[in-house]
């Protein structure tokens, strides 16, 4: 198996995600770190947010490792372990509140349970975004 | 050229007090009000100025006397006459210098007001008003400038008039200290045809020498105490002092420190007339006496920050009240100086608390020591110069006092002194404890030291507090004492300095003490007083109700007033012109209600003037008829004999 | 030289109302205030011309009219009518500045203004008895006109009232006249004749009586004044500043000239129950005030008690305390003036008078600042606080009065506290507090009707700073009045009283 | 579930705000789309971007520089280094390009400072002190409440009670000292007292940052109106909420500048972002919470009228009474003042026509700005759900109900008596 930055790479949809999580910094940590659980945005969910809040985000690495910390947990979790919880903890210290059997706060999981080593990953249909 | 010119010290502040007239918002619209402020600073610098230079010039001078005519009008001869002298301009000096350092204080506290038009003319007015009051000799003239600066009460009181507890405030200070005010109007009318004038150096010889009735002047001497009983919120016309303190934080520094004082000022000037009798002078011990006691007492229980300091000011100014009714006007002097002082530092320093952390409520404050050491010191030094801990002036002041009364005799009042003073002690640890101890809460999670305009005049007035027993000195205010030496004043000042460790100690024990060792108690077990009895619960009630002094004052004086004006209005209805009206309902029920032109309603009128004519006519005539009727009636009596 | 006082503005007010071209409100309104304010203008050139140091009358103008009745156009001056006339000048003037653009039938209402005020002037100035009764009677009727065609709600009723009361005034009035040459076989009802005329004892006391009761109507003092809430109420502002400023003013004239002046003897016996009656009317009228809610009401029960006051120092009979009645009713006219147009702007503007309603008028900008400042001023101006024209006055009444009825006196200084209570009430409810934001969309105060204010505001103060640019000018006319009067009496009262009371 | 089929659309509400949360379902703005409120709350935008464009400046020349000047008497008088300070957000270099206008100080407050009121050339300190001067103590005011109100900024308060924050403050304090025996004396011996006042600088860093983006959008939406580009007041509101996101992740950082020295209080890499640390603490605290006003609230203890908790205060501009704005103790009113030197013709003509005119315009401005407000907070709540909930034409029911829920648990803050969402419904209201 490979690592979840690999994964994300080599999978179609995700090269926003993967250049954001270059942008900042966070590649190493995201590689060899873990075992995290990582609700990945896909790039349509990139896409809708108004205009600029990525390039902002991008300007300002620090300020979008914590927007992308918000969608890990340090914990490797399955769908199956995770929609019985109310809320998790990421990564960034926000709660992320689960609403429904496949919606992560206000999104929605479009594909689950994809193992990599050091992890999991779930693709969601939004941002996540704290508060 | 200073000396011949005092008069113009109270008329620097005046002028700016004119000239404020034309930053009234109403007026100013495109710019702001803040040049008001600047310039009542400059006219009260000008105003300082002449008053430091005036007191050079007269420094070992005997006193001088200027007059000035006002009035002639029949055997009436109205003049104003001002005494220069150390001790006048030297109170001068002190009220212009407070009154500098209120006003750049009050750029930083009201920094985001839109009154300072209205603000600044009151604090002009006030200090016009009472330097002009240390100035003039006069009791008429005296009793003017406290008429006028009631007025200013009012109008300061309700400078936020949109608030209704300001409104409220605002006509309980008026109505109080006219109440004491026109009580002394009716001294002031009575002296005159007994001692032919009014100026207070002629009335202090008159006093030398008069022979008059008792009871006369016994009442005219508790008349003459009366109006400063409210002036300086003694009991039990004490009240308003609390409400006045809605007003904005500035004013109540000057009021606190100075105005309260007027009363006091005037009272020293009066003493020579007021010692003719002892029942007024009795009152005056009286009154002091049990203001003192109560209102530390009452200070010692209160939860608002600026509610302390006024009742304290009430209990400090029973003190003066006790020390002029035994006559002594120097330790009674010294006293207005000292409380001045300090009283007015520990009011800035708590309005630095009170400016960013938007509560004065005790019991939500703690923890600002580390964050607030400047305030805090301020505090500790104003609480310091208040009590009787040397080297600091209430020492002085108030071992001076214990002197004379210890050699008087006057156990009861020197008790009343010393126990005054352990419970401001008390009164003040315990305020210090619940503001900077313990630990942080919501209200000072964030208090950092404010706008420098308020820190500056807070430093410079502890300052000076520190530096007053200085002063003291070189006004021989100190002297009269310390020389002496003798056996009993060591001892006295040693009574003096425990009962002050006293109070302190056992607020110390109770307010810093735990809330240093728990700082994990709530709020509320921390603020509530420490020991828990029904009984200590049910005193520390009646003390931070006053006494429920508001609550009787409704039930009698205001009630009364309200039923009486509430009863002849009905009586003015339904009476007097009831006997028209009577008409007016007849011809309801007959179904002519309308015709009030009627010949009926007409004939009513009539009726009703007749019947009070004859009345009157009776009346009017009555004493004449009773020495006439009889003759007529013994003239008749005799014709009828045979 | 004192002619024109009556017979500009009589000349006048027929002018406006007879003259047969069309005139717009504002005109008539022009119209009235030049007259007015040339009767002003001639009214201040009389100071210049006053004598101060003559007690007696000056400006004699004498014409016979009919003299077999023994009433002849008999004009003179002295410091007290001086002082009145003056009052009525001004007050015309005011009254008329304050009226209005918009007053219905102008033309009627400004020349019954106009009448009013040449009447009044001529009563103030008669020499003669039966003149003054005329010109006495001849206000009553455009006055009964102003307040039953402009007034307010009530007018019909309240108009009535007066008229019914003022007319028995006239009628006391006209037999106390009568009375006088009844008992001294005299006709000549000229002021001089009737002084010389010497009446028993008896008949002074039966006459003075009757005259006080008359004039106490007009004043008016307590019981009879049941007429006068009603009808300042219902009196629009102009009319009720006529009625309140200068025509209370022709009772205590009244009591002064024809009761003090005419039966000096009977006055000193009637004296202390005159002062307890005056003080009972001060503190009946105070405390009844405090009870009301309507401003323009309030207003008038002070008027009640603060006529009190110069019946006071009429009581008394010092140098002293005479100038101090008489500058009393001076300043009393200024600050019921003063109290009345502002009122009328308030009523104006925020559209009730009620104290219940009424809020926040300090508020600089959608309040009525500048008339809230005024409201301020003439309240504490009547509650006697110094540096303003009431407290002065007062306090010459007091200090005049205190040597002859001390405890009395301290009754009416009990009185003026009353009187900071009532205003503090009206100030606070309606100067201070919050606007509120549903309703405070009032109009704006123009200059126009500022300008009013401020005249009778800068009297109030420039007045109460420098007392004696008012009271010099009575102080001769007081003097002779009360060397008229037998001293023993005086003498002995001032000692009985106060060893006995104190 | 089989009820998803046709009418996608919930039952109405039972709200008191019934209306205006249908309103704000619909896409709309809690103030109601009407060409007056249009014209008057992008009048009001202008008016308060040109001052606002000095209290950023202000704020950050104060947390930068003037810094712990025991006796600040001139930190009103910024240099002209922060006057020609470039925006981040606007201008030609700008870090994002979407608003346009200048990166320099705006010319009409350049003008105003020169010249003032009184319409003269005159050195800045007559103008300071005739009161011919923008009020720098309202922006002080506002940044008071966001750092008393200690509870609705967790992370970056906890930041500023941490270890590291208190290193690189030491280092600053001891830095911006040097060669200043006597304060450095009074610093090893009140630390804490400077200490504090250092998070307040860092809190006047925070509001500066926060201004220096709402400047160029008020600007820009004045721009748009005046070219016909913005016709009705839901678009406002969109422009807003789009602003807001666009910027959200813009970092909040306090440096001090010693000479040419750069000391980094809190740095940028702490991953501080406009919208979390300082955009939304600010409308809480600025909006809703801020403190009582002496002249409308009495500080009597024993009267109760000031919450014990500081999280029940509600005095902000959505509360406000704004009828005794001119009088003694009402703040609001330094800001009013200062939009007044501002405001767009149409404005004043509007202003002229009603009620007392140009007597009054002080307070019929204020309540412009009050129904602008409303807009604003408006775009904030429709923000939220954005970010947080779902989009308003979700198919998804139960996805509405959670956006309906969350409308009118925001409304329920404006039952309180003294909310003007009411009074702001009315075109009378004025």
């Amino acid at each position: 198996m490979a690592n979840i930055v690999e994964i994300a790479t080599n999978t179609e949809g995700f090269s926003t995600l993967v250049a954001a999580v270059q942008a900042a910094g966070l590649v190493e940590a995201l590689a060899t770190g873990g075992p995290f659980t990582v609700f990945a945005p896909h790039d349509d969910a990139f896409a809708a947010l108004p205009p600029g809040t990525v390039q902002t985000l991008v300007d300002n690495p620090p300020q979008l490792a914590r927007i992308l910390k918000y969608h890990v947990v340090a914990d490797k979790l399955f769908q199956a372990d995770w929609s019985i919880s109310q809320t998790l903890t990421s990564l960034e210290g926000s709660p992320i509140p689960i609403r429904a059997a496949l919606e992560v706060k206000n999104a929605s999981v479009i594909a689950a349970d994809i193992e990599a080593d050091n992890g999991v990953i779930h693709v969601i249909d939004r941002v996540l975004l704290m508060g | 050229m200073f000396a011949q010119t005092v008069w113009l010290i109270p008329c620097y502040p005046l002028l700016g007090v004119l000239l404020s007239f034309f930053w009234s918002p109403a007026l100013v619209r495109r710019t702001g009000p803040r040049p008001v402020g600047y310039l009542n600073l400059f006219t009260t610098v000008v105003a300082l100025l002449h008053s430091a230079l005036a007191l050079k010039a007269f420094w070992h001078q005997p006193p001088q006397f200027l007059e000035f005519s006002w009035l002639q009008v029949a055997d009436l001869q109205l003049s104003l006459p001002l005494e220069i002298s150390a001790v006048t301009l030297g109170a001068s000096l002190v009220i212009t210098l407070l009154n500098l350092l209120v006003q750049i204080y009050a750029l930083g506290y009201l920094e985001a007001d839109w009154g300072w038009a209205r603000l600044y003319s009151l604090l002009g007015l006030f200090e016009a008003g009472m330097t002009a009051l240390v100035l003039c000799d006069s009791l008429f003239f005296s009793y003017i400038l406290l008429e006028i600066l009631t007025l200013g009460t009012y109008l300061i009181v309700g400078y936020w008039f949109n608030q209704s507890l300001v409104v409220s405030g605002a006509r309980d200070a008026f109505l109080t200290k006219r109440v004491g005010d026109l009580i002394l109007l009716m001294g002031v009318l009575a002296l005159y045809p007994l001692a032919g004038t009014w100026n207070f150096s002629e009335l202090a010889v008159w006093a030398e020498t008069a022979q008059v009735r008792p009871l006369t002047i016994a009442l005219i001497g508790i008349a003459l105490v009366s109006g400063p009983v409210s002036k300086c919120a003694q009991f039990p016309l004490h009240l308003w002092l609390d409400e006045a303190m809605e007003g904005p934080l500035p004013s109540t520094i000057l009021r606190n420190s100075l105005v309260v004082a007027t009363g006091a000022w005037v009272l020293v000037k009066l003493e020579p007339v007021i010692a003719l009798s002892p029942w007024a002078s009795g009152m005056a011990i009286a009154v002091g006496s049990i203001s003192a006691l109560g209102g530390s007492l009452i200070a010692a229980a209160q939860i608002d920050a600026k509610r302390v300091l006024s009742y304290l000011a009430s209990a400090y100014m029973g003190l003066i009240f006790i020390a002029i009714g035994s006559g002594y006007t120097d330790s009674a002097l010294s006293l207005v100086l000292t409380h001045a002082f300090a009283t007015a530092l520990l009011i800035m320093s708590v309005g630095s608390i009170i400016l960013n952390t938007v509560t004065q409520d005790l019991t939500q404050l703690g923890g600002l020591w580390s964050r607030r050491p400047v305030t805090g010191l301020s505090f500790v030094f104003g609480a310091a110069g208040l009590l009787a801990l040397p080297p600091l002036g209430g020492f002085w002041a108030l071992s001076d006092l214990l002197n004379h009364l210890w050699q008087d005799q006057q156990w009861l009042s020197l008790g009343i002194v010393v126990a005054t003073n352990a419970v401001i002690g008390f009164a003040l640890v315990r305020m210090f404890g619940l503001m900077f101890a313990g630990d942080r809460t919501p209200m000072t999670a964030r208090a950092a030291e404010p706008f420098w305009l308020v820190v500056l005049p807070m430093t410079m007035m502890a300052g000076l507090t520190l530096h007053l027993p200085l002063a003291m000195n070189r006004l021989g205010l100190l002297t009269e004492q310390l020389p002496q030496g003798s056996q009993f004043s060591a001892s006295l000042a040693w009574i003096l300095l425990w009962s002050s460790v006293l109070g302190i100690a056992i607020a110390t024990f109770f307010y810093i003490f735990p809330r240093r060792l728990s700082q994990n108690q709530t709020q509320d077990e921390q603020a509530d007083a420490p020991i828990g009895s029904a009984v200590v619960q049910g005193a520390r009630q009646v003390l931070a109700r006053d006494f429920y002094t508001e609550e009787v004052y409704a039930m009698t004086a205001i009630a009364l007033v309200d039923r009486l004006s509430r009863f002849t209005d009905w009586l003015d209805r339904y009476v007097i012109d009831g006997l028209v009206n009577l008409v007016g309902l007849t011809s309801l029920f007959s179904g002519e209600a309308l015709k009030y032109g009627n010949d009926g309603r007409s004939q009513f009128y009539a009726l009703t003037i007749t019947f009070f004519v004859a009345l009157i006519g009776l009346y009017m005539g009555w004493s004449y008829l009773m020495d006439w009727l009889p003759t007529q009636l013994t003239a008749n009596a005799l014709s009828l004999l045979p | 030289m004192l002619s024109p006082l009556i017979w500009l503005p009589i000349t006048g007010a027929l002018l406006i109302a007879f003259l047969p071209t069309q005139m717009t409100a504002k005109q008539a309104r022009s119209g009235a205030l030049a007259i007015a304010g040339t009767v002003l203008l001639w009214t201040v050139w009389l100071f210049t011309q006053f004598d101060l140091g003559n007690a007696t009358f000056q400006m004699q103008e004498f014409l016979p009219w009919l003299p077999m009745l023994g009433l002849n156009y008999d004009l003179a001056l002295d410091g007290l009518s001086l002082m009145m006339v003056a009052l009525n000048s001004l007050l015309t003037w005011v009254a008329i500045y304050s009226s209005p653009d918009k007053t219905e039938r102008p033309r009627f209402f400004y020349s019954l203004m106009l009448m009013v005020s040449g009447a009044v002037a001529g009563a103030f100035l008669a020499q003669n008895l039966l003149l003054f009764f005329l010109l006495f009677e001849l206000e009553l009727i455009p006055l009964y006109f102003l307040i039953s065609v402009w007034g307010g709600p009530k007018r019909d009723y309240a108009a009535t009232k007066f008229l019914l009361y003022t007319a028995s005034a006239g009628v006391l009035i006209l037999i106390g006249f009568l009375g006088i040459a009844w008992f001294g076989h005299s006709f000549d009802f000229s002021y001089e004749s009737v002084l010389q005329v010497q009446l028993p004892l008896q008949a002074q006391l039966i006459l003075l009586t009757i005259l006080i009761v008359g004039f106490g109507i007009k004043v008016p003092l307590v019981p009879f004044h049941t007429w006068q809430p009603d009808t300042y109420v219902a009196a629009s502002p102009p009319v009720a500043i006529m009625l309140g400023g200068v025509l209370a003013k022709l009772g205590t004239y009244g009591i002064f000239r024809f009761g003090m002046g005419l039966f000096p003897e009977a006055w000193s016996i009637v004296a202390p129950g005159l002062a307890t009656w005056a003080t009972v009317s001060v503190l009946y009228g105070s405390i009844t005030a405090i009870a009301q809610k309507d401003i323009k009401r309030m207003v008038a029960y002070s008027s009640i008690g603060h006529m009190g006051y110069v019946l006071l120092g009429a009581s008394a009979f010092t140098k002293l305390s005479l100038v101090g009645s008489i500058s009393q009713m001076v300043s009393h006219g200024l600050i019921l003036a003063l109290l009345f147009h502002l009122v009328g702007i308030v009523e104006d503007k925020v559209g009730t008078r009620q104290l219940d309603v009424l809020n926040g008028l300090m508020n600089p900008l959608r309040g009525l600042p500048m008339v809230s400042a005024l409201l301020i001023l003439s309240g504490m101006a009547s509650a006697g606080i110094p540096g303003l024209v009431g407290f002065i006055t007062e306090f010459l009444v007091f200090q005049g009065s205190y040597s002859v009825f001390p405890v009395l006196t301290l009754c009416c200084v009990v009185g003026t506290g009353l009187t900071a209570v009532y205003f503090v009430i009206l100030i606070n409810r309606t100067c201070f507090g919050r606007l509120d934001s549903q309703t405070a969309y009032y109009g704006k105060v123009s200059a126009d009707e500022r300008v009013p204010a401020f005249v009778l505001a800068a009297l109030v103060v420039v007045l109460g700073l420098q007392p004696s640019w008012l009271v010099h000018w009575s102080e001769a006319t007081s003097a002779s009045m009360v060397a008229a009067i037998p001293a023993a009496e005086t003498v002995q009262i001032a000692e009985a009283i106060p060893e006995s009371k104190l | 579930m089989p009820t998803a089929t046709s009418s996608k659309t919930l039952p109405p509400s039972s709200h008191a705000f019934a209306d205006i949360i249908h309103r704000l379902e619909a896409g709309g703005s809690m103030l109601p789309d009407t060409p007056d409120n249009l014209k008057q709350i992008i009048g009001i935008y202008k008016a308060y971007a040109v001052p606002m464009d000095f209290y950023w400046r202000g704020l950050l020349y104060i947390s930068e520089r003037v810094f712990l000047n025991p006796l600040p008497a001139f930190k009103y008088f910024i240099s002209d280094e922060y006057l020609d300070r470039p925006n981040a957000y606007a201008g030609d270099n700008a870090d994002l390009r979407i608003w346009r206008g200048q990166a320099d100080a705006h010319p009409e407050l350049r003008e105003f400072m020169a010249k003032g009121e009184l319409k003269r050339k005159l050195p800045k300190w007559m103008h300071h002190l005739w009161h011919d001067r923008i009020n720098m103590e309202f922006a002080e005011a506002c940044m008071q409440a966001m750092f008393w109100h200690d509870d609705i900024n967790p992370k970056f308060n906890a930041y500023l009670d941490s270890d590291a924050y208190k290193a690189n403050a030491d280092g600053a304090i001891r830095a911006y000292f040097k060669g200043n025996p006597a304060m450095l004396g009074l610093y090893k011996l009140f630390p804490d007292l400077f200490l504090e006042q250092v998070k307040r600088l860092s809190y006047y860093a925070n509001l500066g940052l926060f201004w220096e983006v709402m400047a160029p959008v008020f600007f820009e939406m004045s721009d748009l109106y005046d070219e016909g580009k913005l016709t009705t007041v839901p678009e406002a509101m969109d422009f807003l909420v789009n602003g807001i996101f666009a910027i959200a992740g813009r970092p909040i950082y306090h440096h001090l500048y010693v000479g040419d020295e750069c000391y980094e209080i809190i740095p940028k890499s702490e991953g501080f972002t406009w919208l979390y640390e300082a955009a939304l603490p600010y409308v809480e605290a600025v909006f809703y919470r801020t403190s009582p006003f002496r002249g409308t609230k009495s500080y009597n203890a024993q009267a109760g009228q000031v919450p014990s908790e500081p999280k029940d205060f509600h005095y902000g501009i959505l509360y406000a009474d704004l009828f005794p704005v001119g009088s003694a103790g009402i703040p609001p009113t330094l800001l009013m003042q200062d939009m007044l030197h501002f405001l767009p013709d149409y404005l004043v003509e509007e202003y002229q026509q009603h009620t007392r005119g140009a007597d009054d315009t002080l307070i019929q401005l204020g309540v412009t700005f009050q129904r602008s407000m409303y807009n604003v907070t408006s775009a904030v709540i429709q923000a939220l759900r954005t970010a947080l909930l779902y989009p308003l034409d979700d198919p998804n029911p139960q996805h509405l109900k959670a956006n309906r829920d969350f409308f009118e648990q925001q409304l329920d803050r404006f039952q309180r008596p003294e909310a003007r969402l009411k009074d702001i419904q009315q075109q009378t209201y004025r």
